[in-house]
């Protein structure tokens, strides 16, 4: 059984600031990554906070996330330094980290997971026009439900909000307004909620009923995305089209948490384009677009991670062509992962399905 | 080597007599290729594999300055290396050749002559294409230890071993069981000759046990094994016998006083029982007991007993012995694992376990042995000699449900039994078969032999066999039932014995070694030799051979044959010392590498380790053997298999398809 | 015998499975009416393989199989031996080559008929329509029935399925053309 | 429990199968729902004249089943089991077939889908029938006969040639089990009943076996069966041996009267030896 | 063999195992069993090398089939390596798939060495398969 405590605060962050403060002053955690405004940008960006007295920005509440924080929380989980970590990540963010994990990326040996339950991001212009206005975003965002709708149209269809594999979930969802409901997710984070010493409290009655509904609101969305998508990019024509003008700047891959390579194959030799080369191709077809192999990029890239691809939207966010690439992405997606029976994020356990093979032929897998 | 700045390729297309050229029209395809980019020289030739042909490559790298080669001609795998040579003594590194497969490929298998010659210009444009981004390749030269491990101590494994350590190397002998000698040793004749098992077999056992060049490890079985050919590395785990064997004088007194006699005795085939300390057989190599621990009051029951230990006079006996390991160094590895027999039960119109006097082909060779249950008499279980028995060909072989294949020794030892039985009881002996099989010297003479002896042949696999009775005269034996195939008629023969003459299968635990060594085995779990004809005793793991039945069902002729020929291939290998790895293995790029062990979880060959302090996987080049699963699990292409890279591979993809 | 006549059993499923067959014995051996069949399984498939369709079309051997698997069950090569017999008896019934002296095919023919007029098998009344084709069996079976009804295990009335009709329409749907006259 | 029970034509003219199933049934509180309207399976004949027409007959029962509600089929005759479980692998393995059939029965206004599994009744027993707990039958050597084709060709009830489904069961509902090699072997089905001279020889072995072995009765799982060896004893001389339905032992085992079983109707009475203090 | 289907020529790309469909080629030609000229090899050491990249090189440069042939499972030189293959065939199949290309013009045949019927036969059945799909959505493409 999980342990509930719940902090009210005069304001949602101060609630999870004093929650955060008190692992670190009570010596709990050696520093925790969480997002944190900066004097330069309403924009939280994730932050190494080592010192109690340096909690003061974090808004990790706020509906905004610039960068799928897994890339930064492997980075400083990159191997296991004696020191203890909390990491306060959004869901995908979390799934993201199980899949490198995987791939030997970090580990998380010495690592505390605190999950927020994600009511979603806005992209960043929407966020900084509400933030011109409103001071306190996180707090705002949770009231004000027109904001609600703002959100990525990738994290309308998110079914995945309540994280997994946290220590401890933090949520808002049903709790009584200004107020931080925590519940341990293992029996690390249940230890961790009793040391901390925090108010108990049970789990809020109403809480279910809004899930569920929010659950039924996203799976809609997602169903309609998908189909929409799927008829979007049905032909390789219709695909040409939409990545018309990809400028292969690769922020898609940059961006993505789980393309975890150190150099991606297209910017190695392998693909470095003769003059020669370009000139045979311009006259096998009559003409060459440039840059070349966009499209071989993409469906190089779905194959390498859909089995993996967490669905955090960051890959349309980034592009500076307005490419749907999350779309196209998250459909393909859970295509593949239907296929093999996958779910990224799922259990550190899990396989990634190409390193695995059986010995006998699994039934829905090629003749 | 001269300086590879602007690539100058050579092609040449080879007319093959008549086989390409006709077909082809090689004029228009090297017309064609002259005018590619970076084509210095396009000809054709009738034979270019010939000693002009290859003249005329030499002669063109120097006075051209070529830099590249391509020859269209027939398979790689006919010529491949012809021309790497050529290449190689024009003073050019020999992978910077490709090959356009345009015999077997196009002129013999396209009939329309016009197609041919498009598709012939197609893949040699894919070679040109390909042979730009080709690189120089090195191989290395690696030292072999001298020293042969021989896993597996019958007939197969004792010979590899002689043979091996006859020829001055260091031998070890690794068997499982607490003495050599396998399944021959449980034999009484050996067909066709009716040579005495035994007196063929136990000098042999001795010349091993005694051989200055060999190191003998009974009751042991291999851990695990690492490295590569020339230099495996086996870690050998002997098990505890409880018996010292360097006190052990083999007196066999803790035998006569142990107290725990009714252990089944798995020599004798569950025909009769041995102590809790046992050597299987009286003339066991060593002639050192081990303690059944499973069985032993003390090890096993935790009780006061110790009475082998009381009258041992030489303090031989140690209830405290642990396992222990031992790291051997080997240059080659001889197989030699052997067979079981086939379990008949599941066989249930046999009837086996259900009637006692039911017997397998091994229960029937201890019945039938001088050192078994009766001494050699062939009697019932109610100690009476049989007047009629039965033998039963292909029990478990040439069977879909069982083993489909023919066991190649069961018509044989059939025809010995029936030999045996008429010698020693006179009894009416029958052999239901279903084809006599005796493809061997002297093989069909035996059973001529036989036949003459009076052994009836009934062309018939036997449908059933029950204790049901017709006639009340009958009562207590057994009826066996068969279509006699050639007169057409249903038999029922009552008879007092049967025997059912049980196929090979592979040994237990072959699959573990399999997995220690690398080795494949076929469908029916026999190990896969290199090739069925030409290569039968090496493996695809080089520096690892088969002997005996762990490749196939074999007769101890063959087996011997075949261990004599896997120890000369181990010999050939020590005697040159020397073992050149080979190019195409992989490589993996540590700026590119972003440590995901990805290649590491899809290496078969454990070929990849990796580096901690720099978070990257390397390549043992070694013990790679280039079959680029970490190529293909690398997403950012940091692995790559040399000569099958990335832009080698997509070059010829590319060009195929202009 | 001639070696040019095409095969009436081509269609049959698993035909040639028959192919496979290494003539052991074991299915003839097994099989309980072996004797009284003129050739028994094995010999059945090897006169088939050899094409003496002839032989076969008039052989009583499919007639004698009782079902009973013990064949099919023991085959080494796994050749459904029943089955093939079945569909023998499909292709030598349509022929109109059965034997004419064996009982089975009257016998199968009165089942069948019984059938298909009322849906369901009553012994008494299929035993009647094969006795006037074999009146000393039907003779022989009277005192059987007499002690059959005395422990009131006799009746004569048929049991039928609600809408007869409908089990002849689907004998009617699965109608096959004769073969031959 | 609930089961949806076939028959097959043999079942109401057995020596007390229908009797003894339904006594043994409600006393089990076993709900047996008859198929509505069930037709002859086609029995071994059907399938050597028609293979479609054989498949359309026994698949009948299956479209006929489907609106009941019941995904397993039982059935108490061997021929009826074989013939039904052999047209049920014939539909999984043959589409054209199975639309062929589908096509036939639509015709006759039934719809089939699926295929229901085909099941003995002995395996309802043996799980039904609670442990004995008492000695009366103790004493009683019972044979075990299963005949052909609850075994066989599948051999997924139990093994093919010395099943022991039917001794286990035996034994644990009280009886005394004498085992023998004829448990299997065939009996001469319906050729026994047109060539009975030449039959005769395999009733007689049967019985021999399982006489010789020493068992007092036989029980056996098929009207067929029960019927061909009942009656192969009348011909000879000699003190008979009872042939009995499982389904009449497993009602004596529950404390029912004979009567109530339908052990009258045996051709070879079985009053003395079910005889108990 | 194959019908005359107006004049369309499928252009296929074949990736396979040299030790065994590249082998049963070879015998395919020594025995003279003929085929389709529409087919192009590339000799792979083993189906296990196979780089997704390559199948998708090999459609966006305008192939109508790719063409995998590897070893029986059980039988590979490697081990395992067609069986590393075998496990990324569906996520091939779906991706192509989406993107509007058939996914039968994805094939993955098993051909021993020894196979040089079988490789005939297989080879000329994909033609003919590709041939009456008729050309690749990749084909009328100006850019890539």
């Amino acid at each position: 059984m999980s342990v509930y405590a719940m902090v009210k605060e005069k304001s949602l962050t101060e609630a999870v600031k004093t929650a955060l403060t008190r692992l670190l002053s009570q010596d709990l955690v050696d520093a925790v990554l969480v997002a944190a405004k900066s004097p330069y940008s309403a924009l939280p960006m994730p932050t190494l906070v080592a010192e109690a007295s340096a909690m003061d920005g974090i808004d990790p509440l706020a509906p905004a996330a610039p960068f799928n924080a897994a890339r930064q929380a492997a980075t400083v989980s990159r191997q296991a330094t004696g020191k203890r970590l909390a990491l306060v990540l959004r869901p995908c963010e979390i799934r993201a980290l199980i899949e490198l994990v995987k791939l030997n990326q970090c580990t998380l040996e010495n690592v505390v997971i605190i999950g927020i339950e994600c009511l979603g991001r806005m992209e960043n212009e929407v966020f900084l026009n509400h933030a011109a206005v409103h001071a306190d975003m996180a707090a705002e965002f949770q009231k004000n439900t027109s904001l609600q709708d703002d959100i990525t149209r990738t994290c309308k269809m998110c079914e995945q909000f309540t994280p997994t594999h946290a220590d401890i979930v933090m949520s808002t969802l049903g709790a009584p307004e200004n107020a931080v409901l925590f519940a341990s997710g293992t029996e690390t984070g249940e230890a961790l909620l009793k040391e901390l010493g925090l108010p108990t409290a049970e789990n809020p009655a109403g809480s279910e009923t809004v899930t569920r509904q929010l659950l039924e609101k996203r799976a809609a969305c997602k169903k309609e995305v998908f189909a929409e998508t799927s008829e979007k990019i049905n032909s390789i024509e219709k695909f040409e089209q939409m990545i018309a003008t990809c400028l292969n700047c690769y922020n898609c891959r940059q961006a993505c948490p789980v393309c975890y390579c150190r150099e991606c194959v297209f910017l190695t030799d392998v693909f470095a384009a003769r003059p020669e080369a370009l000139l045979r191709r311009a006259q096998k077809r009559g003409a060459v677009k440039l840059p070349t192999d966009t499209t071989m990029f993409h469906l190089t890239r779905l194959s390498h991670i859909a089995h993996s691809c967490v669905g955090c939207g960051q890959c349309s966010s980034v592009c500076p062509s307005n490419i749907p690439v999350a779309d196209i992405f998250t459909t393909v997606a859970a295509q593949v992962q239907a296929r093999y029976d996958y779910v990224p994020g799922r259990d550190v356990g899990e396989p990634i399905p190409y390193l695995m093979f059986e010995e006998k032929q699994k039934s829905g897998e090629s003749k | 080597m001269t300086t590879q700045n602007k690539p100058r390729i050579g092609v040449y297309i080879c007319h093959c007599g008549m086989n390409i050229a006709p077909r082809v029209d090689v004029e228009e395809v090297a017309r064609f290729i002259q005018e590619l980019d970076h084509v210095a020289v396009a000809r054709d030739y009738k034979f270019m594999c010939s000693n002009p042909g290859q003249d005329m490559i030499i002669h063109d790298i120097k006075e051209l300055g070529l830099n590249r080669v391509v020859v269209a001609s027939c398979s790689p795998r006919m010529h491949e290396k012809t021309f790497r040579n050529a290449v190689k003594t024009a003073g050019l590194n020999p992978y910077y050749f490709q090959m356009a497969n345009i015999r077997e490929q196009v002129s013999w298998v396209t009939k329309d002559s016009r197609e041919a010659t498009e598709k012939a210009k197609s893949l040699v444009a894919a070679a040109v294409g390909r042979v730009f981004f080709h690189q120089p390749l090195d191989t290395r030269e690696v030292t072999v230890a001298k020293s042969v491990l021989v896993i597996g101590g019958g007939i197969a494994g004792m010979q590899a071993a002689l043979t091996s350590a006859n020829a001055g190397y260091q031998v070890y002998l690794v068997e499982r069981e607490p003495s050599i000698g396998g399944h021959m040793a449980k034999f009484d004749k050996t067909f066709p000759t009716l040579d005495c098992a035994a007196c063929i077999m136990t000098p042999k056992m001795v010349d091993v046990l005694q051989h200055p060049g060999i190191t003998l490890f009974t009751w042991s079985e291999v851990e695990k094994v690492e490295g590569f050919i020339g230099n495996f590395e086996v870690t050998v785990k002997k098990k505890p016998r409880y018996v010292d064997e360097t006190k052990c004088t083999g007196c066999g007194t803790c035998m006569q006083k142990c107290p725990t006699k009714k252990v089944i005795s798995e020599f004798n085939e569950g025909l009769s029982y041995r102590t809790a300390i046992y050597t299987p057989f009286p003339q066991a190599v060593p002639n050192v007991p081990v303690i059944d621990a499973d069985h032993c009051r003390v090890l096993g029951q935790n009780k006061k007993c110790g009475v082998c230990a009381k009258f041992c006079e030489t303090k031989a006996i140690d209830f405290e012995q642990k396992p222990e390991f031992v790291t051997l160094k080997a240059g080659a590895i001889i197989t030699a694992t052997g067979f079981q027999a086939f379990n008949p039960t599941s066989l249930e119109q046999y009837g086996y376990g259900r009637f006692p006097e039911v017997y397998t082909s091994l229960e029937f060779e201890r019945l039938n042995n001088a050192t078994g249950p009766t001494s050699g008499k062939v009697v019932m279980k109610n100690g009476k000699v049989p007047e009629r028995v039965a033998i039963i060909h292909c029990v478990g072989s040439r069977d879909t449900r069982h083993r489909k294949y023919c066991s190649r020794v069961c018509c044989m030892y059939s025809m010995k039994f029936a030999h045996l039985l008429r010698e020693k009881t006179g009894a009416e002996v029958w052999e239901f078969y279903i084809d006599i099989r005796s493809p061997g010297k002297l093989y069909e003479e035996f059973y001529n032999r036989v036949q003459e002896e009076g052994v009836r042949f009934i062309r018939g696999r036997v449908a059933e066999i029950t204790d049901i009775i017709d006639d009340p005269g009958d009562q207590g034996r057994l009826t066996v039932i068969a279509e006699s195939t050639l007169t057409r008629r249903t038999v029922r023969l009552p008879v007092d014995m049967v025997v059912l003459s049980v196929g090979l299968e592979p040994a237990k635990g072959s699959e573990d070694i399999g997995r220690l060594l690398g080795l494949s085995r076929d469908g029916d779990g026999w190990f896969n030799e290199l090739h069925a004809k030409l290569a039968p005793v090496a493996t695809p793991i080089n520096g690892i051979f088969l002997a005996g039945c762990c490749q196939g069902p074999k007769d101890i002729p063959d087996t011997v044959a075949q261990s004599m020929g896997a120890a000369g291939e181990a010999i050939a290998l020590l005697a040159r010392g020397k073992v050149t790895t080979q190019a195409e293995i992989s490589r993996i790029d540590p700026d590119l590498c972003s440590g995901c062990k990805s290649c590491i979880e899809s290496c078969t060959y454990s070929a990849i380790r990796f580096d901690e302090a720099r978070k990257v996987a390397v390549v043992n080049e070694a013990l790679c053997m280039g079959c680029g699963s970490c190529a293909a699990a690398c997403p950012s292409s940091a692995a790559g298999v040399k000569h099958f890279t990335d832009k080698q591979v997509m070059a010829e993809i590319e060009a195929l398809l202009m | 015998m001639s070696h040019n006549e095409s095969n009436p059993f081509a269609a049959i499923t698993q035909l040639e499975r028959i192919n496979q067959c290494i003539q052991c014995g074991t299915c003839s051996g097994s099989c309980p009416l072996a004797d009284l069949m003129d050739h028994a399984p094995r010999e059945l498939f090897a006169l088939l393989r050899e094409g003496a369709y002839e032989e076969v079309l008039h052989s009583n051997t499919p007639w004698f199989c009782v079902s009973c698997y013990a064949c099919m069950v023991r085959c080494p090569r796994e050749i459904p031996v029943t089955d093939l017999m079945y569909a023998f008896k499909e292709v030598i019934a349509r022929q109109g080559t059965a034997p004419k002296n064996h009982k089975m095919p009257d016998m199968y023919q009165a089942f069948s008929r019984s059938i298909k007029d009322t849906g369901k098998v009553t012994e008494s009344l299929v035993m009647g329509r094969y006795g006037m084709k074999h009146p000393l069996d039907a003779l022989k079976s009277i005192p059987l029935a007499v002690k059959m009804q005395m422990r009131g295990r006799l009746e004569l009335k048929a049991q039928k399925v609600a809408d007869p009709k409908s089990i002849a329409r689907l004998f009617a749907l699965t109608e096959i053309p004769q073969d031959k006259p | 429990m609930k089961i949806c029970f076939y028959p097959g034509c043999s079942f109401a003219t057995s020596a007390g199968y229908r009797e003894s199933t339904e006594a043994v049934c409600r006393k089990l509180d076993i709900e047996l729902n008859e198929i509505p309207d069930w037709n002859c399976c086609g029995a071994t004949v059907m399938f050597g004249d028609n293979k479609l027409r054989a498949t359309a007959l026994a698949a009948r029962h299956f479209a006929l089943v489907q609106p009941m509600g019941f995904a397993e089929l039982v059935t108490g005759c061997n021929a009826c089991y074989a013939t039904l479980r052999k047209a049920a692998r014939l539909l999984a393995a043959d589409e054209e077939l199975f639309r062929k059939t589908q096509a036939v029965l639509h015709n006759l206004g039934l719809d089939l889908d699926r295929i229901p599994k085909i099941r003995h009744l002995l395996e309802v027993l043996v799980e039904a029938m609670p442990d004995s707990t008492s000695d009366k039958y103790k004493t009683l050597a019972v044979g075990a006969y299963y005949g052909c084709q609850l075994t066989r060709p599948d051999q997924e009830l139990d093994k093919g040639n010395y099943p022991q489904i039917l001794e286990h069961f035996l034994s644990r509902i009280g009886f005394a089990v004498q085992e023998h090699s004829a448990s299997t072997r065939c009996c001469g089905a319906s050729h026994a009943v047109i060539y009975q001279n030449e039959c005769q020889g395999l009733s007689q072995r049967i019985i021999g076996e399982i006489k010789g072995k020493g068992a007092q009765v036989i029980t056996t799982v098929c009207p067929l069966c029960q019927f061909n060896l009942d009656l192969a004893q009348n011909q000879k001389n000699g003190p008979g041996l009872p042939v009995t339905y499982f389904t009449q032992l497993a009602g004596l085992a529950l404390g029912l009267a004979p009567a109530e079983l339908g052990l009258n109707k045996l051709l070879v009475s079985a009053d003395k030896v079910l005889t108990r203090p | 063999m194959v019908k005359s289907m107006s004049d369309f020529q499928p252009k296929i790309i074949a990736l396979v195992c040299n030790w065994c469909t590249y082998t049963a080629a070879d015998l395919a030609g020594t025995s003279r069993l003929g085929y389709p000229a529409n087919i192009r090899m590339v000799r792979m050491m083993c189906t296990g090398m196979i780089d997704p990249k390559y199948i998708l090189k090999a459609f966006l440069d305008g192939a109508d089939g790719v063409f995998i042939g590897g070893c029986h499972p059980g039988d590979c030189h490697y081990i395992n390596g067609n069986l590393k293959f075998r496990k990324r065939m569906p996520g091939m199949e779906t991706i192509i798939k989406q993107f509007g290309f058939d996914e039968n013009r994805l094939r993955l045949r098993w051909i021993g060495a020894s196979e040089g019927p079988e490789f005939q036969h297989h080879i000329t059945d994909f033609i003919q398969t590709i041939q009456e799909m008729g050309p690749s959505p990749a084909q009328g493409l100006m850019v890539l």
